[in-house]
């Protein structure tokens, strides 16, 4: 139409000449945030973005952001104690993501398919002892050799996985799982030295010209108490009792078997004894449930397997198929202390699960600082000695196979930066995304999908894994569950409720705010369901 | 309902947008193709819920033609902030006559388009609750008793915002308004018998009735499709808060909506000739207090000179709602989104 | 071909023949006649094709010809006194947007008191809306006129408004050679919008103009009333050529050759007055009149040269500014600013009051002799107006004036004139 | 060129306007005042003479008093103004009588046409009449005639027959014509009877008036 009345009739596109932008006070800005699971995982992993990947199906794509971390999958989705899912945003929603069942279902997937590791980078000809081959060894030496070193990974057993082979049983970790993911790790080009004890670690390192050295030994010591006991009593610790186990050679316990300890070793051994054929099994701990410092989901199941609890107990004497037991007290600063009342408790035989402490021996010809039996280590997990490295139950901290996993890749980036001559390079973390800055009223209430547990007859007799996998339609199901947390997950919100169009798609599931004509309302911060906008003042 | 629900618990059943869906389950808006009917430039208030209320419900409207529509447009904020020569902010051919004609302007455009044997071209009309309830109620009734094939759309601010917010027939009780001072012992709007359009409608026995917020976009984009299948008159009632008049945040304007309508307080359904057909029930029952609070316009009912006793009289309609459109039974859920089925 | 018929029914059929494709009204008299007619063609089909709507009011049933006539189609409505002004919002409207809607305004005066007959108080209160106004002074004009508004209207997009007396031509049966369609058809080309709803060219349509523009806005329009000026002239001559008549215009003169005092009136008095001037004429006077066709946009130049040889000009109008006087009067006066005249008012007809021959000829010859006041109603009463300015006087009565005249009157429907 | 009704016509001057002939009709609401009017300016537009029919327009009440006028010329009519001075006044409806002023304007040579079975004497009007010429006067029971014809007391079509005998302004013919365009068949044709029995009725007694003038 030419011949449009004047004032009266407007062609359309003219309002683009009104830059409704100089209204503005606050302009919107697109921010990533720290999810709370990746700030509470141990091993560092970027679980948002991997989760991201699977809600999509594309699993492979999940695994490798996931074994960019983590290169035990499938062992951690058994025997992680998930804290990510502890620290969860959806728990305050309806339940966690099962972030821990997502991963053992990738981990299991890349085994199935035959998923291989990343390749390594261009050789550094810089040599790396790793010693002991438990998750803080294994998993520095896998970051070491991805970073292009030539690694070295020695250890005492005939097999790889230290800990995770000798101390937890194959109930929770199958060995061909285990098996599968350690051998798919060395594969990365990690030369491996097994039934080599290392004794001075000094010699070690100058015989096999290692640029530096990682140590990873564990803490394979079990503590013993002196328990007044008469030829006829059997007692053993429970290292000692697991490793055999895990070896093939499980000693006669007897019927009734007694646990003394509080820590997941003695529910492990309690557990174990129980499918070895005891009728009894008890366990012994000396404060009370609340105190206990085995993780709660251990308990619960040990207990539905028929294990019981004397608390408030502690072991004097153990004659004749008899221990008795002095009854404790908390005092006020919650200590226990003996109640002089003593009771008996029949018993064939006694495991003590006391705790482990570290061989540091091989540490003698070194001036690494050695206190209250752990290496001391900056937070690059650098030792005192030079070039010396350490990390997992070697090192002052919680001792969990993820904790050691994330030392382990600690470490490997401590020891690169080392082996450049530079500082450790430590990356800011993000601002935590919290609960608070969700919209969840986008994120439909869902109930989180339990791994189906193998009935408990089956599970008290045999080996067999209790927890069983996700099927795929429930892993993808989990997977959508997460809140993305402070991360953009292109839902397109912003782009549908800003009032002035200002809210522009620039591809590849980004976005742009059209400064022209954005009005600064805040409407796409306020709706944005994860909480990845901010209103930021314009400087005026 | 015909609406495909959408079974990823993530996001997709109430966000714009879902990258895990086909396009053609996603929004209309979502897509960069959508019409953007109501185009940037426009000179609304920040946080404006009639632009957003507009552009939803016109875009699906062109969806739902393939471009064949024309609309026409009753005087109020909508006109004024959308058309100030020299510019325009409308993409599609758009109409404006007068404040209290626009159902019956829309009859004469479909009558021509009839005569012409345009029968391609479908037709909306769209005025504030002013030009609705108030001075276009007489052409409204008139357009749905001859069942002129038009697509009226309100978009329920409330009051006459764009002569600075006076109390309009759709005005609800207790609210502040310039011209029901929140002052004596009865401050804010009378509690009238209140002006019912979406059942006034209903009444007419009219193809198609429904209510919406902008704050659930899926539900309303569905609701304009389905209206467009139907000829013959069709209404839509869509509440769109507005943050000037109503003394809410610039930001909060589609939480304050979905607060009306998780409270109770505006009901979300849909009719075909004069029954319900159709209930979107209430997901996270809301007390009214907690959307009262967010609205400047009903602060002298809070304080330490509050009035809970006004608060309790309000939340009594809001439970009348609820009772009498069955607004917390699940069953009768409009599946516009995952979380159910 | 000539026929005896109502002027109503010669109005709808001449209607029909120009093809409107949207049509409709709210009925009130006296245009009842003319939508009634229609309306049974459309239903009958031999309107075709048309879109026949009764609406609710007349403001919807001119802002239905609103939304038609932007969307294209030729519209066509009919009204009369309160519907007009009932509507009188949507009728600024259509101007403002140009919009070239036809309407035939069946004149009738205005209430309170309500009265249903005839006078021009509904025209003269749309004067200024932006419309041309038309004055048919027979039914065949009236009909005549309804084919050159369309044409006027869809070449200026100008609406039009054509204007003849209620009752007395609505309802007056008489000879009226309604326009063939084929003669209709090729006078009248088939309507070109200026501008018009389309999707396939989306424009907005009724834009919020400010100060910065509103002048020129109205300027503009104020123009191409102007331009009517020299169309409405073409018009008529082209149409009598094409039907052998002479209808429409802007004015028309009668007996003014040598007139000394010439009448000058809208509508259907007119024919009255001429007879009059002619019995005048037998006595000897110099008498003339000037029959007003085109109202507004209002003939300035034609007026003057059309009184240029008057020395007493006499405006017989059936509407009055209360508190003012006349309104044609006014108009006249600006016309002929520049002559030296006298300049009478006469307010006649009001609300149907008959208009006499006897007594226009008493006017005529007292506008001759130099006796008429400045402004005059025809016919007055003055005893009652007298007895009822008395009794205010007195007991400081409120309430209806009307009401208590009537009480004085007696029946009304008694009276023949 | 065919100037309809004479705009801008400048017609031959009058003889004092002696041609037109102004016709009256009385009578109420619902009676075919209007309707009645109508038909004689059809009937005279079919002899192809001019003619005007409008009503005294008011609300259509029935019961109402109505008036309509009819003018016949035989140049082309211009006054609107209503009937004043009736060349002939038809009244419908003797009820009208003392309501309302019928015969003013009525001239002495003016031809009265009223609906009744009664004389003038009976009507009361034995005094009045004497004025006028008596052979332009007469009474016709129109009513019963429709009564009769039709069954319905609608006196219009056949007044116009005792109209055409009156006033011999117009053809029994050109009122029946006129009749059976205006109305369906039968309706048509029942009123063009109607109207055939009042030219009966008073032509008769208008050769009666005649002999006895003669005498």
């Amino acid at each position: 139409m030419n011949d449009l009345p004047f004032a009266i009739t407007l062609e359309v596109g003219s309002s683009h000449a009104n830059r409704t932008g100089s209204w503005r006070v606050e302009r919107p800005v697109y921010v990533d945030r720290m999810p709370p699971c990746n700030n509470a995982c141990p091993a560092g992993e970027n679980i948002q973005q991997w989760l991201f990947d699977a809600e999509s199906g594309d699993y492979e794509t999940a695994w490798r952001q996931l074994v960019r971390d983590n290169p035990l999958p499938a062992v951690m989705g058994r025997i992680c104690y998930h804290p990510c899912e502890t620290a969860c945003n959806r728990v305050q929603l309806d339940e966690a993501v099962g972030i821990n069942a997502i991963e053992r279902f990738l981990g299991d997937l890349a085994i199935e398919r035959d998923w291989t590791m990343p390749a390594p980078a261009p050789d550094t000809a810089k040599r790396v002892l790793v010693v002991g081959a438990g998750p803080s060894g294994l998993s520095a030496a896998y970051h070491l050799r991805l970073l292009g070193h030539q690694v070295q990974l020695v250890d005492g057993a005939a097999k790889l996985g230290g800990m995770m082979r000798y101390g937890i049983p194959a109930y929770r970790l199958p060995r061909d799982v285990l098996d599968a993911e350690t051998g798919r790790l060395v594969a990365v080009g990690i030369d491996v030295r097994l039934n080599h004890t290392v004794v001075d670690v000094e010699r070690e390192r100058r015989e096999g010209r290692f640029d530096a050295v990682f140590l990873g030994v564990g803490a394979q010591l079990a503590r013993r108490v002196e328990i007044p006991s008469g030829d006829s009593s059997r007692i053993l610790d429970a290292v000692t009792f697991l490793h055999q186990v895990a070896d093939g050679d499980a000693p006669q316990l007897g019927r009734r078997v007694a646990v003394y300890g509080g820590g997941d070793t003695a529910l492990d051994a309690a557990r174990t004894a129980r499918r070895l054929g005891a009728s009894e099994a008890v366990i012994v701990y000396r404060r009370n449930r609340e105190r206990m410092p085995a993780h709660g989901t251990e308990l619960d199941e040990a207990l539905d397997e028929g294990i019981t609890m004397r608390w408030l107990s502690t072991v004097s004497r153990y004659e004749a198929g008899s221990i008795v037991l002095e009854k404790m007290r908390l005092n006020g600063e919650g200590y226990p202390e003996g109640t002089g009342e003593f009771e008996e408790l029949g018993a064939d035989s006694l495991v003590l699960a006391l705790g482990q402490d570290t061989d540091l021996s091989l540490l003698t010809t070194t001036d690494v600082n050695v206190d209250d039996g752990v290496v001391e280590v900056s937070a690059s997990m650098m030792a005192s000695g030079d070039g010396i490295f350490a990390g997992g139950d070697a090192v002052p901290s919680e001792r969990t196979a993820t904790i050691a996993i994330g030392h382990g890749k600690r470490a490997a980036h401590g020891i690169d930066a080392y082996l450049a001559g530079q500082e450790p390079v430590v990356v800011p973390r993000h601002e935590l995304a919290t609960f608070e800055r969700l919209n969840t009223w986008y994120y439909a209430d869902a109930p989180r999908t339990e791994r189906p547990e193998l009935e408990r007859a089956r599970r008290q007799s045999s080996f067999d894994e209790i927890v069983g996998g996700l099927t795929e339609q429930n892993a993808l199901f989990e997977a959508r569950r997460c809140l993305s947390c402070g991360n953009c997950f292109e839902c397109d919100n912003c782009f549908g409720v800003c009032p002035d169009n200002a809210v522009l798609k620039v591809g590849d599931g980004r976005y742009e705010i059209n400064l022209d004509f954005c009005k600064g309302c805040g409407i796409c911060a306020h709706e944005c369901p994860c909480g990845a906008i901010d209103m930021v003042p314009e400087l005026i | 309902m015909t609406r495909q629900p959408v079974h990823f618990y993530q996001v997709g059943s109430f966000a714009v947008g879902n990258r895990l869906l086909d396009r053609a389950e996603r929004t209309i808006q979502s897509d960069e193709a959508r019409t953007d009917s109501l185009d940037c430039g426009h000179r609304a208030c920040q946080g404006c819920g009639e632009a957003l209320g507009a552009r939803y419900a016109l875009d699906a409207a062109m969806r739902a033609t393939s471009g064949q529509l024309i609309a026409v447009n009753a005087t109020g904020c909508l006109e004024v902030f959308s058309t100030p020569y020299p510019e325009t902010s409308w993409r599609i051919a758009w109409l404006h006559s007068l404040f209290g004609n626009a159902p019956a302007v829309a009859t004469g455009v479909a009558a021509a388009l009839k005569v012409k044997g345009r029968a391609e071209v479908r037709v909306v009309a769209q005025a504030g609750d002013g030009g609705t309830v108030d001075i276009g109620f007489g052409c409204l009734s008139g357009m749905f008793e001859r069942n002129d094939d038009v697509l009226f759309i309100c978009y329920d601010n409330e009051a006459y915002m764009n002569t600075g917010v006076q109390r309009s027939g759709a005005t609800p009780p207790a609210a502040r308004t310039a011209t029901t001072e929140a002052v004596g012992p009865d401050p804010g709007n009378v509690f009238g018998q209140g002006k019912d359009m979406a059942r006034l409608a209903m009444a007419h026995g009219i193809a198609y009735v429904a209510t919406a917020t902008v704050a659930d976009l899926h539900d309303l984009e569905g609701k304009v499709e389905r209206a467009m299948l139907h000829h013959g008159a069709r209404y839509l009632h869509i509440l769109v808060p507005c943050p000037l008049g109503w003394g809410s945040a610039s930001n909060e304007t589609i939480h304050v909506a979905r607060l009306a309508q998780e409270t109770g307080l505006f009901p979300v359904y849909e009719a075909e000739y004069g029954v319900v057909t159709g209930v979107s029930a209430i997901r996270h029952r809301t007390p009214v207090d907690e959307y009262l609070s967010l609205q400047g316009r009903y602060r002298h009912l809070f304080g330490e000179h509050g009035r809970p006793d006004i608060i309790a009289r309000i939340q009594d309609l809001a439970d009348e709602n609820i009772a009498r459109y069955g607004l917390l039974d699940p069953s009768r859920v409009l599946s516009t989104n995952g979380a159910q089925s | 071909m000539l026929r005896q018929i109502e002027g109503s029914r010669a109005v709808a059929e001449t209607v029909a023949r120009c093809r409107p494709e949207v049509v409709c009204a709210y009925p009130i008299s006296p245009q009842t006649h003319i939508i009634e007619a229609i309306g049974a063609m459309v239903k009958a089909g031999t309107l075709s094709p048309c879109e026949f709507i009764n609406v609710e009011s007349e403001f919807a049933a001119m802002s239905v010809s609103i939304g038609a006539s932007a969307t294209g189609a030729r519209s066509y409505t009919a009204t009369a006194s309160q519907g007009l002004l009932f509507m009188l919002e949507a009728v600024y409207n259509a101007s403002g947007l140009g919009l070239p809607i036809v309407m035939t305004l069946a004149n009738r005066a205005i209430g309170a008191p309500i009265n249903i007959w005839n006078d021009h108080s509904d025209a003269m209160a749309a004067r200024d809306a932006g419309w041309i106004q038309l004055f048919a002074e027979t039914n065949q004009e009236a009909a005549d006129l309804h084919v050159q508004a369309f044409r006027l209207a869809e070449e200026l997009s100008v609406p039009v408004m054509v204007c003849m007396d209620g009752f007395i031509l609505t309802h007056a049966v008489e000879g009226i050679d309604v326009p063939e369609q084929r003669d209709v058809d090729d006078f009248l080309p088939p309507y070109e919008p200026r501008h018009v709803l389309d999707p396939q060219h989306p424009t907005s349509i009724g834009a919020m103009v400010g100060p910065e523009a509103f002048t020129e806005v109205r300027y503009l329009s104020h123009l191409r009333q102007l331009d009517a000026l020299e169309l409405i002239p073409d018009l008529a001559a082209r149409f009598a050529a094409a039907f052998g008549r002479d209808s429409g215009g802007l004015v028309h003169e009668y007996r003014t050759e040598d007139a000394a005092t010439v009448v000058v009136a809208m509508g259907s008095v007119l024919g009255t007055i001429k007879d009059a001037v002619d019995r005048r004429r037998d006595a000897g006077d110099r008498v003339g009149v000037v029959g007003i066709t085109t109202f507004r946009p209002f003939p300035f130049d034609a007026v003057r040269r059309a009184l240029r040889g008057a020395e007493t000009v006499i405006v017989v109008e059936k509407a009055f500014s209360v508190g003012f006087g006349g309104v044609l009067s006014t108009d006249v006066a600006m016309a002929t600013h520049d002559q030296s005249l006298s300049l009478r008012t006469v307010i006649a007809g009001l609300g149907g009051r008959a208009i006499l021959q006897d007594s226009l000829e008493t006017l005529l010859v007292d506008g001759v002799q130099g006796r008429l006041d400045g402004v005059t109603f025809l016919g007055l009463d003055h005893d009652i107006v007298d007895r009822e300015r008395q009794r205010i006087a007195s007991q400081r009565r409120s309430g209806s004036t009307a009401e208590n005249i009537l009480g004085d009157l007696g029946v009304v429907a008694s009276r023949i004139a | 060129m065919n100037r309809a009704l004479g705009v801008g016509v400048v017609p031959r001057q009058r003889e004092g306007g002696q041609s037109m002939f102004q016709v009256r009709i009385h009578g109420r609401g619902g009676q075919g005042v209007v309707t009645a009017a109508e038909l004689l300016s059809m009937a005279a537009f079919a002899e192809g003479r001019f003619s005007q029919a409008f009503p005294s327009f008011g609300s259509e009440r029935t019961g109402a008093p109505v008036v309509s006028f009819c003018r016949i010329d035989d140049r082309p009519i211009r006054s609107r103004e209503p009937v004043i001075v009736p060349n002939a006044l038809v009244i419908q409806d003797v009820t009208l009588l003392h309501q309302v002023d019928l015969f003013a304007g009525f001239p002495d040579d003016g031809y009265l046409l009223i609906n009744t079975s009664k004389n003038f004497e009976e009507l009361g009007l034995g005094e009045f009449v004497r004025r006028f010429d008596s052979r332009r006067l007469r009474t016709c029971p129109a009513t019963e005639l429709a009564q009769e014809h039709l069954g319905r007391p609608l006196p219009n079509a056949a007044l116009l027959g005792g109209f055409a005998a009156l006033t011999g302004q117009i053809t029994l013919e050109a009122i029946q014509a006129a009749i059976r365009e205006r109305f369906s068949a039968v309706a048509g044709e029942r009123n063009a009877a109607a109207a055939a029995a009042a030219y009966q009725l008073v032509n008769e007694t208008t050769e009666e008036f005649s002999h006895a003038s003669t005498d």
